[in-house]
């Protein structure tokens, strides 16, 4: 019982302190400033759905933007396109009502995940017979053969791209929430994945994979379940991106977008949870920052990308985590205990 | 307890968070009460269409320069800040985000390609500032909202004009060849079609490129075999040139059509003679009218950036003259006063042509078919709204 | 009945038959080796018996049952665990997580209950983890629980090796060349220990060896592997005086 | 049947091409099993220095007014050609020095130094408008201070560089060379396209059956065969290409053999960067197409596919990838599905992939146990 009332406070706290945090800042941010704290938003549970993949379970996997598209235009499909049929059936779903735009953008959520995670299936297979260069070239292929085939499906608009999508999850507040709950969600997984025992099969396959195999890991079902968890949350994250954004478009999902995703969370230190959303906050803010440069900013961001790599090799924070112990550590506490990789 | 200890750190920091960004939020003053008036401009200066975005930048900053010049509006200067969208779509829609709120921009122009408009069109609708549109020809751009505007003409009459022009020269037979990746390509491939069988002519093959591709033989070949009078091709000048290049190898001599994606100085370099004789249509603007005002734009423009303009840079001005013309009229020098001047805009001579909004808040301006002449374009004929039935 | 049975195994690769048509059998409780020189096949056999090569030919029984088709996990879980000749611990790992992951097969809670930290899920994460600790203190291990494996001195890492092995809470255990780069002292701790869980964990033990004195010091029975193929069998001492396992590791002495 | 002929002729020509590139890409990953990402770009550097030559350094002159230049254009294409594969393995030896080296053996004062000039010369060149009124010297005076001020900043943040054995690592670090090298060419070369115009004569035979060839199509495909054979024979007979198949065989075992093997790694790429500088300034020239800092993207990824298809790490496979691409594209792309042309490419990517794991003729080393 001391379990269940521990958990009830900490999932009440965290949805009270988003909630809390999402008004105070959609209150006082600059409307700049907190579109870019919510693509911030969206590019974290992009890393750190791809650091399930990448980083925890040692996957070479660099095309997760086709899985963010797929995400993406299939929560946007549904209510752009079949939303408005479902309606008649289930008035319930009437859109303006609070209750009715929740709904259709929990289905949208659901569809979207459901899209990716099939995807994530899809490409998961061939990773039980192909290793890193292989693998990561078969994963970015697909990720073009996804873009490919969305420019070529008319329903949602080709190249033009599909807009009016319509904006479910607000603008303020309730965007900052849903987007930042969902991180908290890849969050919360990636660390009770990393501290369980379950879990540690899942290190054990990015280690190695034969030993893992020879002790009774299954690891063709890890990979394939890293590969599917970590597709549905790049899903969720393309279904709140397009209900926040309003329109998408192909090129916004192409091979750059699956670039940047990898160097995410290589630069954040493959593994590390911490380092991948650090990492994902500041290759989303920067260019930002970077924008009075203009024309020379992206060449210092690449620069600035090479001398990363070739002075910490590996990451910022390795397989390291800045956690609350590591704050604790530094205010002189003793740490609490818990093992962390 | 040290989880939910963690939690409540958690929870402490994020408020500090929140506290801390408080602080943050943009001081800047109001509009209303300095001495500069701001206009944003959100341009593809980087990326697959920078000549375009640069072009229309050229041409905006000569406008406002001019303007400025003349005395600004009301005694106050008018301020352009640009920003780079690098040719994405997500890009525009984060830097118009900030023309508007942070910068307190009070008209908004951009942009040459319709998907980034539409992608950031209602960025301006709903803080209700006003946008301009230069080149924008997708007709669903401007009904993102009331406060959208263009002061080009759309696709669909574009692309109905190159189809009547097409069947009135006699071509009965046509094959298409288009930019998959090019919303613009695929939508005038689209209304061509229409309105070339409408006139009872025959689209008889339809093949398609990605911007990017060095490759075109294989395509140009089927379509070879299908026996075309002519070739529809509306995708930009960067890749036409090699297109045209490569059917004239192959042996495809027909001619090959196009729209104002084809305008740009580097068309002919690009296309050696392979473009002789060719035919694409583009916004009321050529050296070739021997009309004054066009005569007098190019002179400065010559002036200012030592090229020649091309039809985007003249739009850019125009866009731009526009939104000035209506600053002088409107009542207040916010976002509705301005939006209404601009939507009241009746008979504005811009370089491009007479411009009226209509209640759709696009531009009836002619089109004109040029023909491809060695480095000349020269003025085939002239199209007006009208004539289409539109 | 033999708790593993080959018959006929052989496995080729291209034209090479790495080994061939071996017959043998390890019964349960027995302490068997295998030996022979450097390329005889004698990890290739092993390969063959966890599931990492399928047999070319033949078959290879586990209790009874057919282990053929089965991925290198199934053959785990139904009761064979392994260490390797170049050690393969999950580096990054400490000990303990290690040990952790070897245990899983017998967990109970599913993935799911561990994404979402469920109840039922904590309590069995408490079970495990006591079973994990259990091995390392099996093997002498408790003192390094919290180090990262990769940080460990060689020696410790064979012995988490098969501490890690052990977890799986095997009847038959495969050693792969356990005293290779150990020191006189170190092989003897070693064969203690090997006796040691033999006795307590109740497994049954085929290890290759290259060291004679800790092959003819602890095991029961010997099988002597040459070029793939089974040249003899037998007690310890039969071993050292059969003929032909002194040719093959001396070489022919009659010219 | 003369449309298959037809299609198979331009999938050729394609495809040596391609062959061309994944070359490069194939030798690269052979010994250093790396994918080097910037390879797209050198061979648009290849391009660009093609269009240089043939419109400023070299004195061509445009058929269109010069007919009868055609003998001395060709003359000089040969010298542009020549510096187009000079500077492009120039170029190669450049990224491995200062970018794949520091990765295999850490990162030293020389390579903080070089990237130090590198981060300093962009933020120069920021406040260039500044020094206009001083000046081009001044500002490139400027420019070495912030660079030279720079370096012990790299200098600095590498003090503990931990080797990595990442491969993940090296890919980051080679897309990261890649970026650098297609936004530095936006600031030096300028979005606009650029078109290299008529300076070789142009025929175009037709063979029986009415299949047609164009000069420009034979040219490609035999410098490319040309090319290749000289590669093969370099590396089959020639000393530094055995010790380069020594490497790619095993790397440390090469070493112990007292082959240098940094030397050889930059004579890879040096070879790789040449190869691909003859296709860029080739392309360039004979077919036409836009020159821009994006132009090595797209034949850069398929030229990849190509090589991963054949096999990575073998050449004869880069070869037979490469045909195998263009081919394929070049009859998807003249049917009626021409608009999934990219897509179709990988699709056959990836079921190759699935059926031969280390594609068509590489060697699949099963992991040792």
């Amino acid at each position: 019982m001391r379990w269940l009332a521990l958990r009830t406070v900490t999932v009440v706290g965290c949805i009270a302190a988003l909630a809390v945090v999402s008004k105070l800042l959609s209150a006082n941010l600059d409307t700049y400033v907190f579109l870019v704290v919510i693509q911030c938003g969206v590019a974290m549970t992009l890393a750190g759905s791809l650091n399930l993949i990448n980083g925890i379970t040692g996957q070479f996997s660099i095309g997760h933007a086709g899985f963010y598209a797929v995400g993406a235009y299939v929560g946007a499909a549904w209510t752009v396109l079949w939303q408005p049929i479902a309606v008649r059936y289930l008035p319930l779903l009437h859109l303006g009502t609070p209750l009715g735009d929740t709904l259709t953008l929990l289905i949208a959520i659901v569809v979207g995940a459901a899209a990716a995670a099939v995807a994530g299936v899809v490409v998961g297979l061939p990773s039980l017979r192909l290793r890193g260069d292989y693998l990561a070239i078969v994963t970015l292929g697909f990720g073009e053969v996804i873009r490919v085939v969305i420019l070529n499906i008319d329903a949602v608009g080709g190249a033009r791209g599909l807009t009016g999508i319509p904006t479910l999850v607000g603008s303020g507040d309730l965007a900052f929430f849903w987007v930042f709950g969902l991180v908290v969600a890849v969050v919360a997984l990636s660390r009770n994945l990393m501290r369980t025992t379950r879990g540690l099969t899942w290190l054990a396959v990015r280690e190695d994979e034969i030993a893992a195999d020879a002790m009774g890991v299954d690891t063709t079902r890890v990979k394939v379940t890293a590969f599917v968890v970590g597709s549905a949350f790049a899903g969720v994250a393309g279904v709140l991106y397009a209900h926040y954004f309003t329109s998408i478009s192909p090129d916004v999902f192409g091979m750059d977008m699956s670039i940047i995703i990898t160097t995410m969370v290589v630069l954040g230190g493959t593994g590390s949870v911490s380092g991948s959303l650090l990492a994902a906050i500041v290759l989303t803010a920067l260019p930002e920052f970077l924008r009075f440069m203009q024309d020379y900013r992206m060449v210092i961001f690449s620069t600035m990308l090479v001398v990363v790599m070739l002075t910490r090799p590996q990451g910022m924070f390795g397989h390291g985590e800045i956690s609350f112990a590591t704050f604790r550590r530094l205010l002189g506490r003793r740490r609490a205990g818990g093992a962390k990789p | 307890m040290t989880r939910s200890g963690g939690k409540l750190l958690g929870l402490l920091a994020a408020l500090a968070l929140a506290i801390g960004l408080n602080g943050c939020k943009q001081q800047g003053g109001s509009a209303a009460d300095s001495d500069e008036i701001i206009i944003g401009e959100y341009a593809s200066l980087t990326g697959t269409t920078a000549t375009f975005g640069v072009s229309t930048h050229n041409g905006v900053l000569l406008a406002i320069d001019e303007a400025n010049a003349a005395g600004g509006i009301n005694g106050k200067k008018i301020k352009l800040i640009t920003e780079d969208d690098r040719s994405k779509a997500d890009e525009a829609r984060v830097v118009v985000t900030k023309l508007v709120t942070q910068n307190k921009a009070v008209a908004v122009l951009g942009e040459v390609a319709s998907t980034r408009s539409m992608t950031a069109a209602p960025v301006c609708q709903q803080y209700k500032v006003p946008m301009v549109s230069p080149s924008s020809t997708n007709p669903e751009v401007t009904r993102k909202g009331d406060y959208i505007f263009r002061v080009c003409f759309t696709d669909d009459f574009q692309a109905a004009v190159v189809g009547k022009f097409a069947y009135d020269k006699g071509y009965r037979k046509a094959a298409i060849f288009k930019d998959m990746k090019n919303d613009y390509s695929v939508a005038f491939a689209d209304n061509f079609a229409k309105s070339f069988i409408k006139q009872g002519g025959k689209v008889v093959g339809e093949q398609s490129y990605q911007e990017g591709d060095t490759d075109f033989k294989s395509q140009l070949n089927t379509l070879k075999a299908t026996g075309p009078d002519a070739i529809l091709c509306p995708g930009y000048y960067s890749e036409v040139g090699t297109i045209a290049r490569q059917a004239r190898e192959i042996g495809l001599n027909v001619p090959i059509l196009g729209g104002d994606g084809w305008d740009s100085p580097k068309l002919v370099p690009g296309a050696g003679t392979a473009l002789n004789g060719c035919f694409f249509s583009n916004h009321r603007f050529s050296r070739e009218l021997e009309l004054p005002e066009i005569k007098a734009f190019i002179e400065n423009y010559k002036k200012k950036y030592n090229e020649t303009p091309d039809a985007l840079a003249a739009l850019g001005y125009d866009a731009a003259g526009l939104v000035v013309d209506a600053m002088k009229r409107a009542s207040k020098l916010d976002g509705p006063g301005i939006r209404d001047a601009i939507a009241q805009t009746k008979g504005f001579k811009g370089v491009t042509g007479v411009i009226t909004l209509d209640e759709n808040r696009n531009a009836r301006k002619e089109a004109l078919i040029l023909r491809i002449d060695g480095e000349v374009f020269r003025v085939e004929k002239t199209y007006r709204p009208e004539e289409l039935g539109q | 009945m033999s708790l593993l049975e080959l018959r006929g195994v052989t496995r080729r690769f291209g034209g090479l038959a790495a080994v061939s048509d071996i017959t043998a059998h390890v019964d349960t409780g027995e302490l068997v080796g295998l030996i022979g020189p450097n390329g005889a096949g004698k990890t290739t056999l092993f390969n063959l018996l966890t599931g990492v090569y399928a047999p070319s030919e033949g078959a290879v029984l586990f209790d009874g049952k057919d282990t053929r088709g089965l991925r290198p996990c199934r053959i785990a879980a139904l009761g064979i665990a392994r260490t390797f000749q170049n050690i393969r611990l999950f580096r990054e790992l400490t000990a303990l997580q290690n040990v952790k992951v070897a245990v899983n097969l017998r967990a109970r809670s599913s993935l799911f209950s561990a994404m979402v930290d469920t109840m039922a899920q904590r309590a069995d994460d408490a079970r495990l983890d006591g079973l994990a600790r259990e091995c390392l203190t099996a093997m002498g291990l408790e003192q390094v629980a919290d180090t990262r494996s990769c940080d460990l001195p060689y020696g410790l890492q064979r012995r988490l090796e098969i501490s890690r092995a052990l977890a799986t809470r095997p009847r038959l255990l495969l050693l792969d060349e356990p005293a290779a780069g150990m020191n006189p002292f170190e092989k003897q701790d070693l064969m203690q220990l090997i006796r040691t869980i033999q006795t307590t964990f109740d497994v049954t033990v085929l290890l290759i060896e290259h060291d004679m004195k800790v092959v003819m010091g602890i095991c029961e029975r010997i099988y002597v592997l040459d070029y793939g193929q089974l040249i003899a069998e037998g007690a310890p001492a039969e071993i050292r005086a059969n003929p032909k396992v002194i040719a093959a590791y001396l070489g022919e002495e009659t010219d | 049947m003369q449309q298959i002929a037809q299609q198979l002729i331009y999938g050729i020509q394609l495809g040596s091409l391609y062959a061309l590139i994944a070359l490069g890409y194939t030798m690269v990953y052979g010994v250093l099993r790396l994918i080097n990402f910037a390879h797209g770009d050198v061979y648009m550097v290849g391009a660009f220095v093609g269009f240089y030559a043939c419109t400023r350094w070299l004195p061509f002159k445009d058929l269109a007014a010069h007919p009868e230049a055609a003998g001395a254009n060709i003359a000089l294409a040969v010298v542009a050609l020549l510096l187009a594969m000079a500077i492009c393995s120039a170029m190669g030896v450049l990224i491995e020095r200062f970018a794949y080296r520091p990765l295999r053996n850490g990162l030293q004062k020389a390579d903080a130094h070089f990237w130090g000039l590198v981060l300093g010369f962009p933020i120069t060149g920021l406040f260039m408008p500044v020094f206009s009124g001083w000046g081009p010297l001044v500002a490139v005076a400027v420019g070495m201070g912030v660079g030279f001020a720079m370096r012990p900043l790299v200098a600095w943040l590498a003090r503990r560089v931990k080797l990595s054995e990442s491969r993940l690592n090296a890919l980051i670090t080679a897309i990261g060379v890649s970026l650098l090298l297609e936004n530095g060419g936006l600031l030096v070369f300028g979005a606009n396209p650029n078109f290299i115009p008529n300076i070789l004569p142009e025929h175009t035979y037709t063979l029986p059956g009415g299949v047609m060839v164009g000069s420009s199509q034979l040219t490609i495909l035999g410098v490319s065969v040309f090319l290749m054979l000289a590669l093969r024979y370099i590396v089959m007979y020639t000393r530094p290409g055995k010790a380069m198949r020594a490497i790619s065989h095993d790397i440390e075992a090469a070493k112990l053999m007292g082959i240098d093997t940094d030397r050889v790694i930059a004579f890879t790429f040096a070879l790789g960067g040449a190869l691909a500088g003859a296709g860029g300034a080739m392309v360039a020239a004979l077919t036409h197409v836009k020159i821009t800092p994006l132009f090595g993207l797209l034949p850069g990824l398929k030229a990849f596919v190509a090589a991963v298809l054949g096999g990575a790490g073998s050449l004869p496979g880069a070869m037979v990838g490469g045909l195998l691409m263009g081919s394929a594209e070049s009859f998807v792309a003249g049917s009626s599905l021409s608009m999934f042309r990219d897509a179709i490419a990988f699709c056959v990517l990836i079921i190759i992939l699935l059926v031969r794991p280390a594609g068509l003729m590489g060697r699949h080393v099963p992991e040792k146990v």
